[in-house]
C-alpha cells in the first residue's frame, strides 16, 4: 500500500510538472500582462521597466524554473493584478469553490443514485419516464443558460433566492464557510443545482445501466434463489456492486465539477477560484493562472488517489492484491 | 442477369437489416424512432441550409440594422419575411438557426472524429506495445482528464490565434474548438480500444500473422476495430451531443465561434443578453433547436448502447 | 436525497422568517469590474480611482457636473505663470486621527512619481513642491500649465506618517512578495472608511463621522456594500430581484426593462468616452488585407468612403438603442465648448462607392477589423454592424473580436501596433483636448515615441505644433481657438472615424437618489436613501 | 404417494419474443421422492435449467409459466405470490449454480453472505447464525472454517467456492436442492469431490436433489433416477441403472453412446449426427425425428405420447411397436 502511494506520488509530481510546462508555454499567447497592469496612458518606458521587474523578459525555461522552484516552497508568486501573494488569494477563494463543488456533488449523488436505482428497478414506471426526461434536460442545455433561467425564475420572478454571491459567511480558523448561515445556505442552492445538474444526469444514467447489468449477474440470481428479501438483493448486493464504477466516475467528475465551476461561478458571481481564474485569464494574471492550473492538477491527482483508496475499501479483491 | 444478381444482393442486405435485432429493437421503441426522425431532420436541414433557408445570414451585405430585433412573424410587430424574428444585427433567426446548426454539427462531428481517431490510435499503440509506451500514454491520459475542454480552450485560444492568426477568425475559432473538445474526449476511446487490444494481443492469430511475415499491428487493427466498433459508436454518439453543448458553453466564455457566422452556441450566448429585455426569440429558438438536437442524439446513443449490449437485450 | 431535502427545507423555512439583518441605511451596489487593490497609485483606471475618492481625497474635487470644486485645498492661485499656490483645508483629519498637512501633499506628490506608480505624470514629473507653511504649498513648474489641477481629483492624498509606520512608502508593486498594508487597508480623509475589503470580490464602507464636511453632508447612508458582478445578466437580475440598490453599467437592451419596473429606474446620460475606428495610415502595406503593395488608407478618399459608408445613426439607434450620441469629433461635446461646429459626413453608400472607385478600388477590397469583445458597450456588435455596412459598398470586412487582453496585447506599441483597422474608445484622462492631440493624433515612430496611442499612425506636423501651443496657453479663449483649429484639420483629413460617445446607464432603485457623473464615477457623498 | 416431495405436472414455460412465442419447456412432468436424487440431462438449450428455475419461481420476463403445476410437499407453489415464494426459496428449496466464480458476491465476506441467508430464514441470533455458518462450512469440507469464514470469495479456489455455494444452499435445511450444472465449471479433479459433498450433505439432511447436468458421468455417479430432456420435452425418464444400461429412446441411446467408459476405452465414441433444432423451428412431430435413424412418417407428423416401458417412461413412436412386440 505504501509503495503504491509513493509510486502515485512520484507520478503526480511528474504530471504536475508537465502541466506547469504546457501552461507556461501557452501563457505567452494569452496576452501581455503589462498592458493589463497599467492604465492605458502609461508610457512605453514605464511598461518596459515593469516587464523587466516582473522577469517577463527572461527566457521561458528560466521563468518556468523560477516558478516551479518557488512553487515547491509554497510560494506561487504575487498576483500582477492584486499585488497579493497568490497563495493567500487561493486560500481566500478556495473554500467558496470547494463548498460549492462539494454541495453540488452531494446533490448530484443524493439525487442521481436513487433516481438511477429507481429507473433500473422499475423500468416501465411513469416515474421512470419522468426521471429520465428531467435528467436529459440537464445535458441538453448549456450550463450558463440553465443558471440564467434559474436566476430568472427564483430570483427575479419569485424573489426567493439570491442571484449572486455567497451570502453571509462565517470564518472558522481561516476557512470562510457559507454553510452555517441562512443566507449562505440560500445562496448555495441555485449555483449547486446549476453545477450539479449535469453530474446528476451522468450519475443517474450510470447507476441505471450498471444496476441493470448487475441485476442480471449470477450472484444476484443466486441471492434471489436463496430467498433473500428484494431489499437485501437490490440495495445490499446490487447497489454495492454498482458503486464501484460510480465512485470512479464521480471521482473523475469532481475534477470537471471544479472546472465547470468556472462557468457557474461566473453566472452567479460566486467568489471562488473559478471566477478568479477566468478574470485572471482576461487580465493575463500569469501567477494566478499558473497556480490555479497547478492546483487543479494537484486536486485531480489527489482525488484520483482518494478514488483508488476508496476502491480498495469497497472492493476487497484489490485490497488483498495490494496488501 | 448480373444486374439482377446485384439487386438481389442489395435486397438481401436490406432484408438482413430489416430482419436484424437492432432494427427490431428500433421499431419497437417509439421514442427512438422520433429521436431518429428529429436527428435526421436536423442533419438534413443543416446540410441543405443554403437551399431551404429564406435568407443568407452570412451575407453581410444583405443585413440591415433597421430590420434588427423584429419579433416572430405571428407577433403584431413581426415581419412575415422573418418567420422567427431577427437578432440584434438584423439576421433572420430561422435562417441563422439553420446555418448555425450546420456549424455546430460540423464542430461536433469533426471534434468527435478527431478524438476517435486519436483515441483509437493511441489505444491500439498502448495496448500493442505495452510496457513503458503503454504507461506513458495512459499517464498522459490521466493528465488529460484533469484538463476539461473548458480549460484547454481558454488556454489554446490565444495560442491558435497567434499561430493561425491571419484573416480568418472563424477558422481559427473552429480549430480551437475542435482541438480542445477533441482532446478532452480521446481518453475514453483510448481506454476502450486498449483493453480490447490487450485481449487480442495474445491470441494465436496474432502470433501466426507474425510468422507469415504480416505486420501484427495491421492484423490487430483488422480484428480489434470490429470488436470495438460498438462501444466506440456509442461513445461517439454521446460525445457528439456533448461536443455541441460544450461548443455552446465555450462561446459563453468568449472562445466560441465568432458572431459574424454564429453557431447555435453563439446565438444562445448572444441571445442570453436579451433574455431580460423581452427579446426572448433570439435565445429561445436556437436553445430549443440545440436541446432537440442534443436530446435526440442522446436518446439514439442510449438506444444504441442498449441494442448493442447483448447482456441487456 | 434526504440530506438535500433537509437542507432545502431549512433554507425555505429560514427564508420565511428572516431577511433583514442589514444596517439601517445601507447602500448596496454592484459594478462590472472589481476593486483589486486599495493603493490609489497602482492602477490608473477610472473605476478604481473613482471608488477610492470616497475614501481618499484630492486637492480638488469635481461636482455632479464635473465642475471643479475645492477639495483638500480650499483655494489656489497662479502667482506666476509657473508658480501655483494651494491653500490647504485646516482641521482635516485622516481616518486614523492624524492631521492633514502640507507635508502629506509633498509626500504624496513624490510617491505619485516614484518607481512602480501608475499615476506618473498626473503631477508633472518636473514640478517641485515647496512648503510655505503647514497649510500652504507652492508648486513650481518647468513650463506654464493651465490644466495642472484638472486631474487632481483622482490624485489621492496619503498620510505620510501612516505610510511610514506601515511600510507603505513605496507604491505597491507587482513584484512585491509581501503584502503592503496600503493595498489592503485605506487611510484617507474622505467621507467613508473601508471596514472590510476582499480583493476582487467585495468591499464594505462605513460613513466617517469625523469627515471635515460631516455637518454639511448631503448623504444619509451609514454603510455602502460594493460587489463586483461581471456577468451582465446576473448584475441586472440582482437589481430586478431587489437585492441591490444600484448596478452599473446596465446593458443597453435592459434599460427598457428597468424603466418599466415600478421600483426601479435607469439613469442614462452621455459618457465622456468616444468610440471610434482607426485606420492604418503609416504602413506601406496593410495587414490582413487583399490589397498588397500599397496602403489604401493613405488615400483620403478611401477614408472618406469608409466614413460615408458607415451609418453611425443606425448604430446608435439599433445597436446602442439610442444610448449613444453620434459624434463628429474625437471628444465629447462636454469637454469641447464648440463641438456643435463640427458635423459628421453624411451616410451615403453611393458616394462611398464613387469615392472608392475614384481611388482605384471599384470592386472594393478585403480588410480585417480588430475589435475587443469585453471592453466597450456592445463593442463586438458594433464591429459586426460595421462589417455589414461596409459589405454594402463592396468592402469585405472580417471581424476579429477578441478579449481585451489579447486585443490590447496586439494593437498597442508593445505588440508592434499590429492592426490596420480597429475599434477603440478614448476618454481624455485630463478631461481636456490636449490629451487627445498628444496621444491620438501626435506623430509617432514605430516604437511608439510621440503619440503613443496613435495606432493608425496619422501624422501632421501642423497638428503637433498646435498641440504644443495648446499645452502652454493660459488664456481660455485663445486656447479654445487653437483647439478648434486643430480639430478642424484632423476632422477634414479623416484621421480617425469617430462613431459616438457611448452612453452611461445606471440602474437605480427608486428608493435612492444618486448623482450620475459623465465620467462614470459614483461619489457616495451624493447618495440619499429613503 | 406420501413420500413424494415434488410433483411437476405438464409444466410449460414460454418466452414471448419478437419471433413469436417460444416454448422452452413443453409439458414436462415428473415426481421426486424424498431423499431421491434425480438427474436432469440434455444438451444445452434442452430446457433443463429453465425447468429448474421454473420450480423455484425464478423465470424472469419475457418468460412465464404458461401451464402446468408444481407441488412441493403437497402445496402448490407455481402460483404463489412473490413474497410467499421468496420465503420458500432458500428455506424449502436450495439452489446451486454452475459457476462458483460468479455465484458469490465478490464484495461480501463468506460469513456475511452465509449469516445473511441464515437470518433471512431462521429466527436466531447473529451469533448463532455465525456458529451455524462455520458448522456448515466445516461440513462441506472447508478446512479451518472458523478462520476462513471471514475471507472474501476470491480468496478461495474454484472447488472451495463451490463448497461455499453448497453451504449457502443448505443454510436453512431445505428439503429440495436444485443443483444446476454444479461441476461444469470445475476442474475434472474436483468434480467428483463436489458431487460427493453434495450427495453426502443431502443424505445427511434428508434432502432430495435435482441434479441438472449434461454430463452422464456425473449422473451415473450420483443420481437415483434420470430424466432426459430433448428440445424442451421429456424423452425418457427412469432409474439411472436401467436408462444407462437399456436406453429406450433413440436419443438416449445416442447419448449413452457418447459417454466414455472404461469398458469402451479405445472405441470411437458414437456421435449423433446433426444438432438439436432451435426452439423457433421445432418440427411438427417428434423433435428428434430429423436426427433419428429410425424415424418413421408418424414421427414427422405427431408428437409421441409418453409411455411406460418397463421401469422407464419414454416418449417415442417406436415404443408402441416395440411394446406391442414385447
Amino acid at each position: 500500500m505504501l509503495a503504491f502511494i509513493i509510486k502515485r506520488f512520484v507520478q503526480s509530481i511528474v504530471v504536475m510538472l508537465v502541466v506547469g510546462l504546457i501552461a507556461f508555454v501557452m501563457f505567452r499567447f494569452v496576452g501581455d500582462p503589462v498592458d493589463q497592469m497599467v492604465g492605458l496612458e502609461t508610457s512605453i518606458e514605464d511598461r518596459e521597466r515593469l516587464r523587466e521587474t516582473l522577469g517577463l523578459n527572461a527566457p521561458l525555461p528560466m521563468q518556468y524554473w523560477n516558478f516551479i522552484s518557488s512553487a515547491a516552497m509554497g510560494d506561487f508568486g504575487t498576483s500582477y493584478q492584486f499585488k497579493r501573494p497568490v497563495a493567500d488569494m487561493l486560500g481566500d477563494r478556495l473554500p467558496a469553490t470547494l463548498e460549492l463543488a462539494l454541495v453540488s456533488a452531494i446533490f448530484a449523488l443524493c439525487a442521481g443514485i436513487p433516481m438511477g436505482v429507481f429507473t433500473a428497478l422499475y423500468k416501465d414506471s411513469v416515474l421512470t419516464k419522468l426521471f429520465q426526461a428531467i435528467s436529459l434536460v440537464g445535458i441538453s442545455l448549456p450550463t450558463f443558460l440553465i443558471g440564467i433561467l434559474l436566476i430568472y425564475v427564483f430570483s427575479v420572478q419569485l424573489q426567493k433566492l439570491p442571484s449572486f454571491g455567497r451570502g453571509e459567511v462565517v470564518d472558522i480558523a481561516g476557512w470562510s464557510t457559507g454553510l452555517l448561515t441562512v443566507s449562505g445556505l440560500k445562496a448555495l442552492i441555485l449555483p449547486a443545482i446549476t453545477l450539479g445538474l449535469f453530474q446528476m444526469t451522468l450519475i443517474m444514467r450510470l447507476v441505471r445501466s450498471e444496476m441493470m447489468e448487475i441485476l442480471r449477474s449470477d450472484f444476484i440470481k443466486f441471492a434471489r434463489a436463496r430467498g433473500l428479501t428484494p431489499r437485501a438483493v437490490h440495495f445490499g448486493h446490487a447497489l454495492k456492486n454498482t458503486m464501484i464504477p460510480v465512485i470512479t466516475i464521480t471521482g473523475l467528475q469532481l475534477g470537471s465539477i471544479i472546472a465547470f465551476a468556472i462557468i457557474t461561478e461566473t453566472v452567479f458571481q460566486w467568489p471562488g477560484i473559478g471566477l478568479m481564474f477566468l478574470q485572471a485569464v482576461q487580465d493575463v494574471d500569469v501567477p494566478i493562472m499558473a497556480a490555479y492550473l497547478l492546483m487543479i492538477a494537484f486536486l485531480f491527482v489527489f482525488i484520483n488517489l482518494i478514488v483508488d483508496i476508496l476502491y480498495v475499501v469497497v472492493d476487497p479483491r484489490i485490497r488483498i492484491e495490494k496488501a | 442477369m448480373s444486374m439482377n444478381k446485384e439487386t438481389d444482393e442489395k435486397m438481401s442486405v436490406i432484408a438482413r437489416v430489416l430482419d436484424s435485432d437492432i432494427w427490431y429493437s428500433f421499431t419497437r421503441s417509439k421514442v427512438t424512432m422520433v429521436a431518429a426522425l428529429v436527428t435526421f431532420l436536423i442533419f438534413a436541414s443543416a446540410l441543405f441550409a443554403p437551399i431551404i433557408s429564406p435568407h443568407d445570414p452570412f451575407d453581410l451585405a444583405s443585413l440591415s440594422l433597421m430590420d434588427s430585433l423584429l419579433p416572430p412573424a405571428w407577433n403584431a410587430e413581426g415581419d412575415p419575411n422573418y418567420l422567427l424574428g431577427t437578432d440584434d444585427q438584423g439576421r433572420d433567426v430561422l435562417s441563422t438557426i439553420l446555418y448555425g446548426s450546420r456549424i455546430s454539427l460540423a464542430v461536433g462531428l469533426v471534434s468527435v472524429a478527431f478524438a476517435a481517431v486519436l483515441g483509437i490510435t493511441l489505444g491500439l499503440v498502448a495496448g500493442y506495445m505495452g510496457g513503458r509506451v503503454d504507461a506513458i500514454i495512459m499517464r498522459v491520459a490521466d493528465v488529460q482528464l484533469s484538463f476539461p475542454a473548458i480549460l484547454i480552450a481558454l488556454l489554446i485560444d490565444g495560442t491558435v490565434n497567434a499561430l493561425v492568426g491571419g484573416m480568418d477568425r472563424e477558422r481559427s475559432a473552429f480549430t480551437v474548438l475542435v482541438i480542445s473538445i477533441g482532446l478532452s474526449f480521446w481518453v475514453q476511446y483510448a481506454r476502450t480500444v486498449r483493453s480490447s487490444t490487450l485481449v487480442e494481443r495474445n491470441k494465436e492469430y496474432v502470433q501466426a500473422a507474425r510468422l507469415i511475415g504480416l505486420h501484427p499491428f495491421l492484423i490487430m487493427l483488422r480484428h480489434v476495430l470490429p470488436n470495438v466498433m460498438g462501444p466506440v459508436l456509442v461513445i461517439a454518439t454521446i460525445n457528439l451531443a456533448l461536443a455541441v453543448i460544450t461548443e455552446a458553453t465555450l462561446s459563453f466564455l468568449g472562445v466560441g465561434i465568432p458572431g459574424t457566422q454564429p453557431s447555435l452556441g453563439t446565438m444562445i450566448r448572444t441571445g442570453n443578453d436579451f433574455l431580460f429585455s423581452g427579446e426572448w426569440w433570439i435565445t429561445f429558438f436556437p436553445g430549443a433547436m440545440l436541446a432537440a438536437l442534443v436530446l435526440a442524439v442522446n436518446l439514439l446513443g442510449d438506444w444504441l448502447r442498449d441494442a448493442l449490449n447483448p447482456k441487456l437485450r | 436525497m434526504s440530506k438535500f431535502g433537509r437542507f432545502l427545507a431549512a433554507s425555505v423555512l429560514a427564508g420565511a422568517c428572516a431577511t433583514s439583518a442589514m444596517a439601517e441605511n445601507s447602500f448596496d451596489y454592484a459594478f462590472q469590474g472589481s476593486l483589486k487593490g486599495l493603493d490609489p497609485y497602482t492602477l490608473r483606471e477610472t473605476f478604481t480611482l473613482g471608488i477610492l475618492t470616497n475614501v481618499y481625497e484630492g486637492l480638488i474635487k469635481r461636482g455632479p457636473n464635473l465642475e471643479i470644486l475645492p477639495g483638500l485645498a480650499t483655494s489656489w492661485e497662479v502667482i506666476e505663470p509657473t508658480r501655483w499656490r494651494f491653500h490647504l483645508r485646516k482641521g482635516v483629519k485622516f481616518h486614523n486621527g492624524n492631521d492633514f498637512t502640507a507635508e502629506d501633499v509633498v509626500f504624496s506628490a513624490e510617491r505619485l512619481n516614484s518607481e512602480g506608480s501608475d499615476m506618473k505624470g498626473r503631477v508633472p514629473v518636473d514640478a517641485t513642491f515647496e512648503i510655505v507653511d503647514d497649510h500652504t504649498v507652492d508648486v513650481i513648474l518647468a513650463s506654464p500649465n493651465p490644466i495642472l489641477h484638472y486631474e487632481w481629483e483622482l490624485w489621492s492624498i496619503i498620510d505620510k506618517d501612516w505610510a511610514e509606520a506601515n511600510d507603505s512608502m513605496r507604491v505597491t508593486s507587482a513584484s512585491d512578495t509581501a503584502e503592503t498594508t496600503i493595498s489592503l487597508k485605506a487611510n484617507g480623509t474622505g467621507p467613508f472608511k473601508i471596514s472590510e475589503h476582499t480583493s476582487g470580490v467585495s468591499t464594505k464602507f462605513e460613513a466617517n463621522e469625523n469627515w471635515w464636511n460631516w455637518d454639511n453632508r448631503e448623504f444619509n447612508i451609514d454603510t455602502v456594500n460594493f460587489t463586483s458582478i461581471s456577468a451582465d445578466a446576473t448584475r441586472v437580475a440582482a437589481l430586478l430581484s431587489g437585492e441591490l440598490d444600484m448596478v452599473y453599467p446596465v446593458p443597453t437592451q435592459d434599460i427598457k426593462r428597468i424603466d418599466a419596473s415600478s421600483t426601479l429606474s435607469a439613469l442614462t446620460g452621455p459618457e465622456l468616452r468616444t468610440i471610434f475606428l482607426g485606420m492604418d495610415q503609416r504602413r506601406d502595406e496593410l495587414l490582413n488585407s487583399s490589397i498588397t503593395g500599397k496602403n489604401p488608407f493613405k488615400d483620403i478618399r478611401v477614408r472618406q468612403a469608409f466614413y460615408h459608408a458607415i451609418d453611425a445613426e443606425a448604430i446608435s439607434a439599433r445597436i446602442m438603442r439610442k444610448q449613444a450620441t453620434p459624434s463628429a469629433v474625437m471628444v465629447s461635446p462636454f469637454l469641447l465648448d464648440n463641438a456643435d461646429q463640427f458635423e459628421r459626413l453624411a451616410y451615403d453608400p453611393e458616394k462611398a462607392k464613387a469615392l472608392l472607385a475614384e481611388a482605384g478600388y471599384p470592386e472594393g477590397f478585403e480588410i480585417r477589423i480588430d475589435c475587443p469583445n469585453d471592453r466597450y458597450v456592445n463593442d463586438e456588435s458594433i464591429c459586426q454592424a460595421v462589417a455589414a455596412m461596409m459589405a454594402k459598398v463592396g468592402v469585405k470586412v472580417n471581424v476579429n473580436a477578441q478579449p481585451k487582453a489579447q486585443f490590447f496585447a496586439k494593437i498597442l506599441a508593445s505588440g508592434g501596433y499590429e492592426t490596420s483597422f480597429y475599434l477603440l474608445g478614448w476618454t481624455p484622462g485630463s478631461l481636456d483636448s490636449h490629451n487627445i492631440f498628444a496621444n491620438l493624433y501626435g506623430c509617432r515612430d514605430d516604437a511608439g515615441k510621440g503619440g503613443q496611442f496613435n495606432i493608425g499612425g496619422y501624422c501632421n506636423p501642423e497638428v503637433d505644433a498646435l498641440a504644443k501651443e495648446i499645452l502652454v496657453e493660459n488664456d481660455a479663449a485663445k486656447r479654445l481657438d487653437l483647439v478648434t483649429q486643430a480639430y478642424r484639420i484632423v476632422t477634414d483629413e479623416v484621421g480617425y472615424l469617430p462613431l459616438h460617445q457611448q452612453g452611461l446607464a445606471w440602474g437605480v432603485s427608486n428608493d435612492v437618489s444618486v448623482a450620475q457623473r459623465a465620467d462614470n464615477v459614483l461619489r457616495f457623498e451624493h447618495i440619499t436613501k429613503n | 404417494m406420501s413420500d413424494t416431495l415434488l410433483g411437476v405436472k405438464d409444466l410449460v414455460v414460454e418466452f414471448s419474443t419478437r419471433r413469436g412465442i417460444l416454448t422452452a419447456v413443453d409439458k414436462v412432468s415428473f415426481d421426486l421422492e424424498r431423499g431421491e436424487v434425480l438427474g436432469l440431462v440434455g444438451e444445452s438449450g434442452a430446457g433443463k435449467s429453465i425447468t429448474g428455475s421454473a420450480i423455484v419461481g425464478l423465470i424472469d420476463p419475457p418468460g412465464r409459466i404458461a401451464a402446468g403445476t408444481v407441488h412441493l410437499a403437497g402445496q402448490r407453489i407455481d402460483n404463489l405470490p412473490s413474497e410467499k415464494m421468496r420465503r420458500i426459496r432458500g428455506d424449502k428449496i436450495g439452489m446451486v449454480f454452475q459457476d462458483p466464480l460468479t455465484s458469490l458476491n465478490p464484495l461480501y465476506t463468506v460469513a456475511k453472505q452465509l449469516v445473511q441467508t441464515i437470518l433471512t430464514h431462521k429466527d436466531i441470533s447473529k451469533k448463532q447464525a455465525r456458529d451455524r455458518a462455520i458448522e456448515l462450512l466445516d461440513k462441506v469440507g472447508i478446512p479451518a472454517a472458523d478462520l476462513r469464514i471471514d475471507d472474501y470469495p476470491h480468496q478461495f479456489s474454484g472447488g472451495m467456492r463451490q463448497r461455499v455455494v453448497i453451504a449457502l444452499a443448505l443454510c436453512a435445511d431445505p428439503e429440495l436442492i436444485i443443483a444446476d450444472e454444479p461441476t461444469t465449471a470445475l476442474d475434472v479433479s474436483v468434480q467428483s469431490q463436489i458431487v460427493g459433498v453434495l450427495k453426502k450433505m443431502c443424505s445427511e439432511h434428508g434432502a432430495s436433489v435435482i441434479l441438472i447436468t449434461h454430463d452422464m458421468g456425473v449422473i451415473a455417479e450420483a443420481a437415483d433416477r434420470v430424466a432426459v430432456l430433448y428440445s424442451g420435452r421429456m424423452a425418457e425418464i427412469g432409474p439411472v441403472r436401467d436408462v444407462i444400461k437399456h436406453p429406450q429412446h433413440p436419443y438416449t441411446k445416442g447419448l449413452m453412446g457418447s459417454i466414455p467408459t472404461i469398458t469402451q476405452e479405445g472405441d470411437r465414441l458414437t456421435q449423433i449426427p446433426g444438432s438439436m433444432p432451435r426452439l423457433t423451428d421445432r418440427p411438427p412431430g417428434c423433435a428428434f425425428a430429423p436426427r433419428c435413424e429410425m424415424a418413421m412418417d408418424v414421427c414427422r407428423q405427431n408428437h409421441p405420447e409418453e409411455k411406460d416401458v418397463g421401469t422407464a417412461r419414454v416418449a417415442c413412436h417406436l415404443m408402441r411397436k416395440e411394446g406391442a412386440v414385447a
